[in-house]
């Protein structure tokens, strides 16, 4: 490999355990749930740069476990990174791509390329041959432009101009085949994304709560949080503050307030040379 | 390392691929009812899926059986549907050979019994009976899908039953609370309540959502209300 | 009369072409107490004449419920017609259960020709004896049918079947024009006319003896309750009775399909099978 | 009892792409002519039935004279490919000359054989090189080598070996081999559900590769009745 | 099917039936006694998208049936004008559509010989395909399809769907298969972005639409389809084969990996 | 029929010393009691008529039709008792059914005819039955080709090119045999079987009557349906203008 690129750590995984552990399933011990984020994912390149888009509900089963999850994550200055799958699989890996994506850029003092992230993350992925379960939209813009990634978990990435991932993938597809095209305006990438996520929010019960956006153009970023409520909240009618006393006392011990001098002593200034 | 990989690979698979038949789906959807002296009122959402899809926003998910009895369904949507047909058909019956429309009470009874029937290929329904009893008074009866029947005086049930049972037993139960009112409950804050609850459930029960479909029964009928939840 | 030779099965012909307990059958409907059918555009009305058995008894049931949009009276044998009332609530709410739609008429009454003729061919049954006047509203509109032990049936303007129903079906022939437009008042009180035509003149109708069902347009089937007769009884008091007295001469006069006026025939019924209709 | 909220609904046809992994089922081809081979993939990406990219493209760079087409699971095969590309890239560099093309396609079956139970890849190599002019080689699942004059591979294979067998001429020219490289794609393709799009083309010779693209609106249809 | 028993009812109790003359002899089998059920599809087809416009409904579905993979019949049309008020379109197995198809034929038939002037309406037929499939997901033995019902009843259009389980609904837009994860979300989309219901050729330009989507994503699709319209103006009728439009130009914009 | 009283022809199941079963020879006499149909076979299909007798005033027109659809492309008129008739209506459909499900086409009216005639035939051989008591003209119209038969109670059967049963079937079998059916299409058949019923219509022993015609023919597009309401008018028409012919013939004014 290259010198330039800093070799991974050699895996601390051992698929002894998940041969086990299916087996331990058949028998009627279950793993725990991880928090999945069945998700909409979603990315463009229009005329000046990337945008991507994503949903913030994480589910666990059929129960919403975040409202306000955040799912483009950030890997270099000029790369962001939606993931979809097992939430803390998206997290770990992309935090620790981004730390790689920063010692590289370091290294070589220039920007880092979005062709390789793509590629440390698919090695990385493919060595745990789907096991760490992250599916991600790369998008950035270096020297040559913008780009586009899909990174599936077992570790293929298809480089487009648009892309969906997560469960709400077909729904958001929808919305790009018929009316993406080349050279798009800044906001009209903007609304269809957002339409895109939407159609996942709505159609796709993975996906749910705000719309998150990330714009990034040759030179800067725009990520913006919450860029669009899609639902709100519904308002309460009744008030669920308890009466004063609603809680009963089971048993009641008096103790004295013993008074206590503090004194506060000035630390001694280190010695300076 | 992986023999079983190339079920992954259903193209390059050399072994037929195995579909098992489930007879049954689970379709979603919440009911809540809530009794009070001379009045119930009973809720569930409009909101028809399985899996991750949304099949309709528009289901009602309420069968008024009579004049004073509502019976509301989730689970199974197939069973519902047949379910209801069939109890609408002993209703005329009884109707026919009594002269006279079966009471809420009857009518649970006969529900009990018609689950159990089918107690080893059971319907797969979360059924709440609401209705007024012979006095007049508000009742609820909940069932379990072989028939197993509990007269209560509030009940939430389906998706969202686990989540906002607790939520009921707290505000309506008045468990764990140690200044209880003997003061029953009123309709409008029953109404305000059940409306809270199904807030509450659709933002945390992606099963819950869309639109609630309220009946509130008195002794004047049975009168419908709906509002809107959430989509996503 | 050496008919007796051929009149104890269903399953025997008789050398005329004729089948005898079947017409023995058809008398029994005559047995019974007069009922009216009769319809207009948009209802079909039901009017029955109720007997006490007893002064101690309560007065018969005569017009059953079938279902939302069909109701039924009966002349004839009660426990018969209770097993074809029962078989049509039975098809009207497998037809209900199954297509979401009430049952049209003419083929629940198809299904039960169909299923009265099996009686009428085999010897370990008999036919019912039974009339039923059935009326109804489906998407075609109101209808009146008449039904027989012979498994018979007949899409009817207007019918009266029981004892002494000549007179009724004479004044409905009468006025089988002013039908067709009335309201369901008029309608009401039209069959009451014609059942009263039906009474011997010592006898009147009354809010125990009547019995009044009707169906139409957004009317599901009603059997009126007795406080709500008085008022249609009221409306046609005091009218003057006719031609009732002239056709009471004999205690059962067979009802006959073509109308009977062929004069004085021998006490042979009436081709009961109607091999010629 | 159980009580309601199991998770059974996944059970619906059209619910296999949430589990199923990211593959090309694929139709791929190489065939010699006349001064060099062409290699020929169509672009469908599947996961289950949906089409996860329907642009894809499966003629993946070796080196300058090396190509290979991929088939099977999508991330096993783009990782084979990057690393015999790095191999043999590093080895030209060593030897300071093209690397042979026997050579890049014993590489790949090295990496295929030996890691046989863990991978699901069918890959044609095919390249140029001065000795042996346009070659072929078969590198099928399971690690196998072996150098042909035509090769199909993937899915929609299986609906044209006859087709082949019966046009394939040696020593075409290369509007002959195009058509025919086309056709054959076009006719699997049509036939395999787990291919489609368009047609993607690569002319190897000794000036190195012509891309060429035939999209889906424009492919031959000679075939339908 | 064809059962003997089933024509006339014995003579007298456990008499002789009056089929049984014509028969021949030897030990009746009563035809569902063997029966291994059919547990999955095997020649199928793909999505139908249906929805309801302002007068009328149009159901939408493709000509192909894939065996597996394998695309193997292009000549299959799945969408059935049952009689002059409904249509029905059928994903999912095409035996068991064909089935189908034949005993809703057969009622029909029946229903004409009756010559009473009542028809089959919509509601019907759907409540009636629902009891079906029910009653043979009891039996563990199910029809495996997903059926569209899409008729004019009492002046408004009606759209309804019964899968193999009986599972069954109504609603403006119906998809199924892949294009209710694909298709759908672009027609609800459509449908709540307008107030008002859709015209005929607003429904048939977004049905357009939907089908080359679905033929771009779904792997068992194909792009030739039949479009049933049933109207109120213009009564029923079925389009096709017709041909979905396409565009590949991004194909050239993509370089490899 | 002088075993008549005599006591053998009380069951079905039984002969008399002179070889016949009475039983049937009496269901035959019930078709004979009932109203007449005929079917006429043309180069192009076949037209049936039938008189419908009118028994009240109160009865609605429609009640009680003579001629059915079997299916499609068969239909059927009866003489003789109508419940008994409807039975054969029923095993008729469900056999045309029952053939289309299992052999995908048409039932050809060979097969009926013989299916509802072996059906018709079973209710001859025990006294704990009774014959049917009417006769059934079943007609078709398929591949281009008419065909049409008559069962009788007695489970017999035959082709006809034309037929009638019923009350006057021996004057309609005169009138038919004055036709050239050989070489006759449908509409003008029409108007000869309107004549023909009109003609052999008893008006002194049965009043009002209703004339019914349906066809199955090429026009019809092979489909048995009520012939549309312009021929109906017409035959009818032309029917009653023969009628008054006649009588102005025979001076007498009805």
């Amino acid at each position: 490999m290259s010198v330039l690129c800093p070799e991974i750590p050699t895996p601390g995984f051992s698929f002894e355990n998940c041969k086990r552990n299916a087996v331990l399933e058949t028998k009627g011990f279950a793993l725990p749930k991880a928090v999945k984020t069945g998700t909409t994912i979603v990315g463009i390149t229009y005329k000046d740069g990337v945008i991507l888009g994503a949903d913030t509900r994480a589910t666990e089963d059929t129960t919403v476990a975040d409202k306000n999850s955040e799912k483009i994550h950030y890997l270099a200055p000029n790369m962001y990174c939606c993931g979809a799958g097992t939430a803390a699989d998206t997290e770990m890996t992309t935090q620790m791509i981004s730390s790689q994506l920063e010692l590289h850029k370091l290294y070589t003092n220039r920007v880092a390329r979005v062709c390789t992230a793509n590629q440390l993350l698919k090695q990385y992925l493919f060595r745990y041959q789907g096991y760490v379960g992250a599916a991600l939209i790369l998008g950035g813009v270096d020297v040559e432009g913008p780009h586009l990634y899909m990174i599936y978990p077992h570790g293929s990435s298809d480089k487009l101009p648009y892309g969906t991932m997560g469960s709400g993938s077909l729904a958001a597809i929808a919305v790009f085949e018929s009316r993406w095209r080349p050279d798009l305006e800044e906001q009209e990438g903007v609304q269809l994304v957002r339409d895109a996520i939407a159609a996942g929010i709505f159609n796709d019960l993975g996906s749910g709560s705000n719309i998150d956006l990330c714009v990034i153009r040759k030179g800067s970023v725009d990520y913006k949080r919450t860029f669009d409520e899609a639902n709100k909240k519904g308002v309460k009618q009744a008030s669920y503050r308890y009466p004063r006393g609603a809680t009963s006392v089971l048993s009641t011990r008096v103790v004295d307030i013993e008074e206590v001098a503090v004194q506060r002593i000035e630390p001694e200034r280190m010695e300076i040379a | 390392m992986f023999a079983t990989e190339n079920a992954y690979y259903p193209d390059y698979s050399t072994k037929p691929i195995q579909h098992s038949f489930s007879p049954y789906a689970d379709n979603g959807g919440s009911v809540v009812a809530i009794a009070g002296d001379d009045f119930v009122v009973v809720g569930a959402d409009t909101r028809l899926s399985a899996g991750f899809s949304i099949y309709t926003r528009e289901q009602n998910k309420l069968f008024p059986l009579s004049n004073t009895t509502v019976l509301g369904c989730s689970g199974c949507w197939c069973d519902t549907l047949t379910l209801t047909r069939i109890l609408k058909s002993r209703m005329q019956m009884y109707h026919q050979e009594h002269n006279k429309v079966m009471s809420t009470t009857a009518c649970a009874q006969m529900l009990s019994t018609m689950l159990y029937y089918k107690r080893f290929f059971p319907y797969y329904i979360s059924n709440i009976l609401v209705g007024l009893d012979n006095e007049g008074k508000g009742c609820i009866y909940s069932y379990d899908p072989i028939g197993h029947c509990e007269k209560t005086t509030y009940r939430a049930g389906g998706s969202a039953g686990a989540l906002l049972q607790p939520l009921l037993d707290n505000q309506i139960g008045q468990k764990n609370l140690t200044k209880v009112s003997a003061e029953s409950i009123t309709q409008e804050k029953a109404l305000a309540i059940l409306k809270d609850v199904f807030i509450s459930a659709a933002e945390r029960d992606i099963y819950t959502g869309d639109n609630v479909m309220i009946n509130i029964i008195t002794k004047d009928g049975i009168k419908e209300d709906n509002f809107e939840l959430r989509k996503d | 009369m050496f008919r007796n030779q051929y009149d104890s099965d269903v399953t025997v012909w008789s050398p005329q072409g004729r089948l005898h307990q079947v017409e023995y059958a058809m008398e029994a409907v005559n047995l019974g107490s007069a009922t009216v059918g009769l319809k207009s555009k948009t209802h079909a009305v039901l009017i029955a004449l109720k007997r006490a058995s007893s002064e101690l008894s309560a007065y018969q049931k005569k017009i059953i419920n079938i279902d939302e949009h069909i109701g039924i009276t009966i002349s004839g044998l009660t426990a018969d017609a209770r097993i074809l009332s029962r078989y049509m609530r039975n098809e009207c709410l497998n037809y209900k259960y199954s297509l979401d739609t009430p049952m049209p008429l003419n083929r629940l009454i198809g299904y039960m020709g169909n299923k009265m003729q099996h009686c009428t061919q085999r010897y370990d049954r008999r036919p019912y004896g039974v009339g039923l006047l059935v009326a109804g509203y489906d998407e075609l509109g109101a209808h009146i049918y008449q039904t027989c032990p012979s498994a018979n049936y007949y899409d009817c303007k207007a019918m009266s079947i029981g004892s002494r129903s000549q007179s009724a079906r004479t004044y409905l022939e009468k006025h089988l024009e002013e039908l067709q437009s009335s309201s369901l008042e008029e309608l009401i009180k039209h069959g009451l006319r014609a059942l009263r035509d039906t009474l011997p003149p010592e006898v009147d109708l009354n809010t125990k003896n009547v019995a009044i069902g009707y169906v139409g347009k957004g009317q599901p089937f009603k059997i009126l309750e007795e406080e709500e007769t008085s008022p249609y009884l009221a409306l046609i008091e005091g009218e003057e009775r006719r031609g009732g007295g002239a056709s009471a001469e004999g205690p059962a006069d067979p009802l006959r399909e073509d109308a009977g006026d062929d004069g004085p025939q021998d006490p042979v019924p009436a081709v009961a099978m109607d091999t010629t209709e | 009892m159980p009580m309601l909220g199991i998770e059974n609904s996944i059970m619906d046809d059209s619910n296999d792409w949430r589990n199923a992994a990211h593959s090309t089922g694929t139709s791929i081809m190489a065939a010699e002519f006349d001064g060099g081979v062409i290699i020929g993939a169509d672009s469908r990406t599947t996961t289950g039935a949906y089409i996860a990219n329907r642009v894809t493209d499966k003629l993946t760079k070796v080196t300058d004279h090396i190509y290979c087409c991929r088939s099977g699971s999508a991330a096993d095969t783009q990782a084979i490919a990057d690393i015999v590309s790095y191999h043999l890239n590093f080895h030209g560099m060593e030897l300071g000359e093209e690397p042979l093309v026997e050579v890049g396609a014993a590489i790949f079956k090295e990496l295929c054989y030996n890691y046989r139970d863990s991978l699901t890849a069918g890959i044609l190599v095919a390249g140029w090189d001065k000795r042996k002019g346009g070659q072929i080689y078969s590198v099928p699942i399971g690690g196998m080598c072996v150098r042909q004059q035509v090769s199909i591979g993937g899915s929609g294979s299986s609906y044209v070996y006859g087709y082949v067998d019966a046009n394939f001429k040696p020593n075409m020219s290369k509007e002959e081999c195009i058509k025919f490289v086309t056709n054959t794609l076009a006719l699997a393709m049509s036939r395999d559900g787990s291919s489609g799009g368009v047609v993607r083309l690569g002319i190897l010779t000794e000036a190195g590769i012509e891309r060429k693209v035939i999209l889906g609106t424009d492919l031959p249809k000679f075939f339908e009745g | 099917m064809f059962d003997p028993m089933a024509n006339a009812p014995p003579l007298w109790s456990n008499g002789p039936t009056p089929g049984s003359f014509y028969n021949f002899p030897g030990p009746q089998t009563k035809p569902n006694d063997h029966f291994t059920h059919s547990q999955s599809p095997v020649t199928t087809a793909t999505s139908i998208v249906a929805l309801a416009y302002d007068k009328g409904i149009m159901i939408a579905g493709d000509l192909l049936a894939s065996y597996g993979s394998l695309a193997r019949y292009r000549n299959c049309p799945r969408i059935m004008e049952v009689n002059d008020n409904i249509l029905l379109g059928a994903g999912g197995d095409y035996a068991d559509f064909q089935y189908v198809k034949s005993f809703i034929e057969q009622k029909i038939i029946d229903e004409e010989c009756l010559d009473d002037g009542i028809k089959l309406k919509p509601k019907s037929l759907y409540c009636w395909l629902t009891r079906v499939m029910y009653q043979r997901r009891n039996k563990f033995d199910p029809l495996w399809n997903n059926l569209v019902i899409g008729g004019i009843q009492d002046g408004t259009p009606f759209l309804g769907t019964v899968d193999k389980l009986g599972t069954a609904y109504t609603d403006r837009a119906i998809c199924t298969g892949y294009g209710a994860h694909i298709a759908l979300p672009m027609i609800r989309d459509a449908i709540e972005k307008k107030a008002q219901p859709l015209t005929q050729a607003e429904a048939r330009a977004l049905i357009e639409k939907s089908l080359e989507v679905l033929f771009y994503r779904d792997a068992r699709s194909y792009p030739k389809y039949q479009l049933g319209i049933i109207d109120q103006d213009e009564g029923v009728k079925i389009e096709g084969p017709l041909s979905v439009s396409q565009n590949w130009n991004i194909a050239t914009i993509i370089k490899s990996v | 029929m002088s075993s008549i009283g005599t006591g053998y022809d009380l069951s079905a199941s039984q002969f008399s010393p002179d070889g016949r079963v009475f039983q049937v020879e009496y269901a035959m006499k019930a078709v004979e009691n009932s109203g007449t149909v005929i079917g006429l076979k043309g180069t192009d299909g076949i037209v049936l008529a039938a008189e419908k007798l009118i028994l009240s005033k109160l009865h609605e027109p429609s009640t009680n039709r003579r001629i059915f659809n079997i299916d499609r492309h068969i239909g059927m008129a009866f003489s003789g008792l109508i419940a008994d008739a409807r039975q054969i209506v029923e095993i008729a459909r469900k056999e045309a059914a029952n053939y289309r499900s299992q052999y995908g086409t048409n039932i050809p009216l060979k097969y009926l005819n013989d299916r509802v005639s072996m059906y018709m035939h079973a209710y001859t051989l025990y006294s704990a039955v009774r014959p049917y008591g009417c006769s059934v003209i079943l007609a078709s119209y398929d591949e281009n080709e008419p065909q049409m038969y008559l069962i009788d109670p007695s489970g017999v059967s035959y082709g006809f090119h034309g037929c009638a049963t019923g009350k006057a079937k021996q004057s309609a079998k005169t009138e038919i045999e004055k036709l050239k059916l050989g070489n006759m299409t449908c509409k003008d058949i029409v108007k000869e079987a309107a004549k023909i019923i009109y003609i052999v219509h008893d008006e002194l022993k049965d009043k009002n009557f209703e004339l019914e015609l349906s066809w199955v023919c090429k026009d019809s597009n092979g489909l048995h349906v009520k012939v549309p309401e312009s021929v109906y008018a017409d035959a009818e028409r032309a029917a009653k203008q023969a009628m008054e012919a006649d009588s102005e013939s025979d001076t007498e004014d009805m």
